[in-house]
């Protein structure tokens, strides 16, 4: 670069009309952003729309008590675990919550595999 | 450099609907994953990366995982040239405790039986008109191991890795859906409520020697599955050896999590509609479809094959945990064995054919890439 | 191999004053790290590897950054290939927590506002004789976001990287010192002392929709930024679904500070004096300043633009921290505002156009690099 | 693929018996397998009879006495280092056991050094 | 593809009784590790990975680290690159206090007068017929650091690189075996009972200054040294300045211990028994184990020599610890200093010449490097 | 190798003098760390000397008054912080502190922000 090549002319070389371009780049930048901002302000009142029909409290009865029965498996399988298998002994590993060190984390997943029948979990 | 020129440089001037399809197929494992929690490690990332893989990108810019010179084509390096699965093996290897398997062996044979669902999908794809590397790739997905599927593609069909992969990942994160029907039409009531004795204490010095071993036992009956099982067992020696646990933590933390991430991503963003929506990825679904029935099957019929021989008897639900997919089909045995019988818990007992059947599906992979491989 | 040969292979017989002035850069660079606290985790290392950088290699030895086969050169592929930038989005975006934005997006359009920086840089340094490759990657420093300036600077203008990096990392670690005068000067003391009203609550599911959606606009919109911001937003995701927790901590922690070192490293080590210290490079420090200095000014104007149009009126010191520089524009303007008013907190409220000032400035990379490429 | 070439002749194509291969690759799945299991299950046996003749009790008191020496070093040691030297001017780092933030890490090591005499440690 | 093809494809048929020997060793490594603990960090990967190498691959499969295109092959090209190294040295200057030998700079010299192992192996195995770029490479098992005699190797000799590794790795094991009898016999009980003053309090500021400094002193005088040492010090900087943490704190564990792993492991997996078990391989193991017995000696006699000169004698078992081999030597010192006297605790005092030693073989690394190298 | 190949004749071939190469090898390695060690036995005595004249007290009265009204800021926006913001809403993330859980780190950063007018905070 030798300085010598300083001018406006510099705007408008090979077929790029610098100005022009340098705008429409603003709006785009603009455009993004803004329909961001839109959606944004929207999505709320689309969630609303969206879950104020199945807000049906049916099924909350029969789904309470078979969670419940769940838990009450679980917890039992963790005391089961927890008595015959010596510490350190077994660890299931892996996928979803890391190294289960401890029976009750087993349990946590026993009772969120029978969740998985439970069809509005969606807000937890 | 107009309005319509940015337009064409745009994404909506190239969206095809077949890539709108892509991504709500991405955006529905993004969501069965954060509402029905089905491998959210693995669906997040290859769901994002779907979406990812099938904005349409523009023409010449280096952009996507096939365009020379594009981050994305770095990203996806790890998985052609089949890097990142032997990396997660080390991780899984590292995390694996194959306690109850020592403890008790004859458990083993149940996760060598699942792989029937391997080699008979391997007949099937060639049946419907695969080439021999197609159909070994294809039927290594009723292994039901992510890596080991995405390894073998990449060494056999690298052009069906995208379908293969997510195939495999989708039914393993189905596993609570696919396999309970198949084990309650193959099993009795009393068969579901047999116990099981509670296992022997495993000394130190069995885990220790346990992955040399069992490694050189693999290795020397098929090579091809040196890379796989070689990280496998290194990462449990690194774990059981207690005098690396800094490094057996690196493996089962950051290093796993960093190929888990970069791997789920790349396989996803491979999916381009254009190259993903054909005919030949309907079939592969319903091949892999069949070969996770056909290998849950294999794995309960088997174990009611050894009760005929066995005094203790094996609960027969056992033997589907030998399809592998770690740890949801032990989970899934467990569950419904609960079911059955409330004081039945199978879930330490199903450990031992699910990590029989990792390793059974690596020596099948090791035995189709030997004999299919072009080299 | 006498006396004269070994003072010929030492660093003392080649070095040059200039690499002299490059190490004392360096040696600034830490010491304003270290007694300024300014940006440590970037200045650290890119201060270490210009002093790396500037001992003069053996002529034909594999040492340095350029030198074919040297590790440095392999380290700094990542930079040249545009690999590291995407991965440190990733963690960033594991690390953002984007409720502010949600919960007011009107703030969103300064850190468009902001991107003025850039387009007027660009005609700039067109104006001053550099090609429009050139120019757009000298605009993004404007953009105030490391990564980003680096990523396209390696796509558009390979050549300028190292001083690009350099003016955008030095600017953005002098934010606290370059920003207030600016802020000062165009606004009263009473916009200073508008109080915002508290954030909104933003639910779960509004944060995990979010970067799914905002990623599909962005990326149709340019999809040049495809690369930057589907990094971005998938660390998002990792991060907001909550079932991917330990991907998420590993993205942003081991994985970005992994990257963080080595580029930093390897872009202070690509300092050379002898293809640094240019009138070029001087040119760009100037246009960088001026570019920092405009895209504050629109920021700010613009807010004030808002301001005639709305009835909640926003404190336009909060349109200073679009320019990104996350997050410390947004430090800035909180401290500035505590200044006027001590009851006065726009810390949080400033961190909604800071993160959509690192969209907006990745918007205008994809359109600078879409239509500037050399395909 | 057209779907053109579905049937059974695709079984025994470029000299490929697939049918036979597939028996062949079972057969290969369940050998490696059933080495494991019989592996498995005589190692315990075999284990029994490697520990069986070297548990001569003699050496164990002489042991014992240089190991609770070593112990009364790595203890002083520990207290030396733990007065002389001020809280994080030292750390040795690296290696074994990361980085030896306390002293009593350090001992630890000294412990170790020394129990590399003995010989039978490796059921610890 | 019958019974006789499938026993030709496994590794049954190709072993060898040198491979059997080679798993043998690998075998006797993982037993050191962990029964005697030692060096479990190096041993374990390294025997693991002599295992994997030595099953027998199948003819043109991409197996083996040689084979092109095996994932082995590309976790291999770290060690040929050279890159892994000083990545390990990043995260050992993260880890590593200079505090003592900042405090007492004279027992610096002990760790240059040890590096008298690396140029008399040199002379000895040019003696020998190897070529001066094998002796030097040769030479460097002397400098007892495992990272520098990889690097060198990799540079200068990568034919002999293999031996070389295992060889370093395998003396600095034994340093508590090798080293004691040398000590015993070069120095005077009542030597051995010199008691050290406790060290000085370092500054904060000197701390973070030193490793610029050093850095620059040996990097003018040897640059070839200023890959190894440049990585050293950049580590010791992120962790004295105190600024960067996080990124010290993620060099000293994720990336050193990812980069051990596959270090260890694909070294270990370069020894097939028919490249490796040569005569020149044994060659290589008698010049290693003379190296560090002469490196020992040279230690220990110069610290004999100092005290000629000095008022405060020095402790000349200090100067074991010159050879490097952190921690290591250092300990074995403390151990032979206790012995005598259960009150002399020499373990911090030989800190000093043990990192010296390390600074002092990268610096020689550099020479051999400079005047031997290919370029 | 052919073990054909011995003799001291190796020491000086292709035009090295392995010998005198070797002398100068130990010597610059001596040289570098005696270079550090003179260094390092010299920087105490350089650093007292420019702390030396930099210990004018006078500016220290302002620049405590200053930063104590910084620190009340701090504590009232991290009070602010703590009221305002319901738990893990908000954080502000990488850079510098890590991941700023506490609002009390942001007013650590406050304060920082702050002290950078401060001339000689090297020694902290
Ligand atoms: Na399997
Ligand atoms: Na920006
Ligand atoms: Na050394």
């Amino acid at each position: 670069m030798t300085f010598t090549n300083i001018g406006l002319h510099n705007l408008n070389q090979s077929g790029l009309d610098a100005l022009q371009f340098s705008l429409m780049g603003m709006a785009l930048v603009f455009a993004g952003l803004l329909i961001i901002a839109i959606y944004i302000a929207l999505l709320p009142l689309l969630l609303k729309i969206g879950t104020g029909k199945p807000k049906q409290a049916e099924t909350s009865d029969s789904t309470n008590r078979e969670e419940e029965e769940e838990i009450l498996l679980a917890i039992a399988t963790a005391l089961h675990l927890h008595n015959n298998f010596p510490d350190g002994d077994e660890r299931i590993t892996w996928k979803s919550h890391g190294d289960m060190e401890s029976p009750w984390l087993v349990s946590g997943r026993m009772h969120s595999l029978n969740s998985r029948k439970l069809a509005n979990n969606w807000n937890r | 450099m107009d309005l319509l020129s940015f337009y064409n440089n745009s994404g909506f001037a190239h969206m095809e609907w077949i890539n709108l399809i892509m991504i709500a197929v991405g955006v529905i494992f993004i969501y069965l994953a954060v509402t029905k929690d089905y491998e959210p490690l693995l669906l997040i990332p290859i769901g994002f990366g779907i979406i990812v893989g099938n904005i349409p990108p523009i023409e010449g810019m280096p952009l996507s995982v096939y365009a020379k010179g594009s981050v994305f084509s770095y990203l996806y390096l790890g998985v052609m040239k089949g890097i990142y699965p032997p990396l997660i093996f080390l991780g899984i290897g590292a995390m694996t405790d194959f306690s109850t398997m020592l403890s008790n062996p004859k458990l083993i044979l149940l996760g060598a039986a699942a792989q029937i669902g391997v080699f008979l999908t391997f007949l099937g794809s060639l049946f419907l008109g695969f080439t021999p590397q197609q159909a070994g790739a294809i039927g290594i997905i009723g292994g039901a191991d992510g890596p080991t599927a995405i390894f073998l593609s990449s060494m056999l069909a690298p052009e069906l890795l995208g379908p293969i992969a997510i195939a495999a990942y989708s039914y393993m994160a189905l596993v609570p859906v696919i396999q309970p029907p198949i084990m309650y039409l193959f099993t009795t009531k009393k068969e579901r409520r047999i116990h099981m004795k509670p296992p022997r204490q495993v000394s130190k010095k069995e885990k220790i020697i346990f992955p040399i071993v069992a490694f050189l036992i693999c290795a020397l009956i098929a090579p091809g599955s040196m890379t796989l099982l070689g990280m496998l067992f290194f990462g449990n020696l690194l774990k059981e050896s207690m005098v690396t646990e800094r490094l057996a933590n690196t493996a089962r933390n950051s290093l796993i999590d960093i190929v888990t991430i970069l791997l789920g991503f790349s396989v996803g963003a491979s999916t381009q509609a254009q190259t993903f929506l054909t005919s030949q990825s309907i079939l592969i679904f319903a091949l892999g479809a069949a070969s996770f029935v056909v290998a849950t099957m294999g794995g309960v019929l088997f174990a009611k094959l050894m009760n005929l021989f066995l005094k203790d008897k094996i609960n027969p639900l056992l033997g589907a945990a030998g399809v592998s997919a770690v740890p949801d089909s032990a989970r899934v045995v467990h569950a419904v064995g609960l079911k059955e019988d409330p004081s039945n818990f199978l879930l330490m007992h199903a450990m031992a054919p699910n990590v029989a059947g990792v390793i059974g599906s690596a020596i099948a992979a090791g035995v189709l890439w030997s004999a299919l491989g072009n080299f």
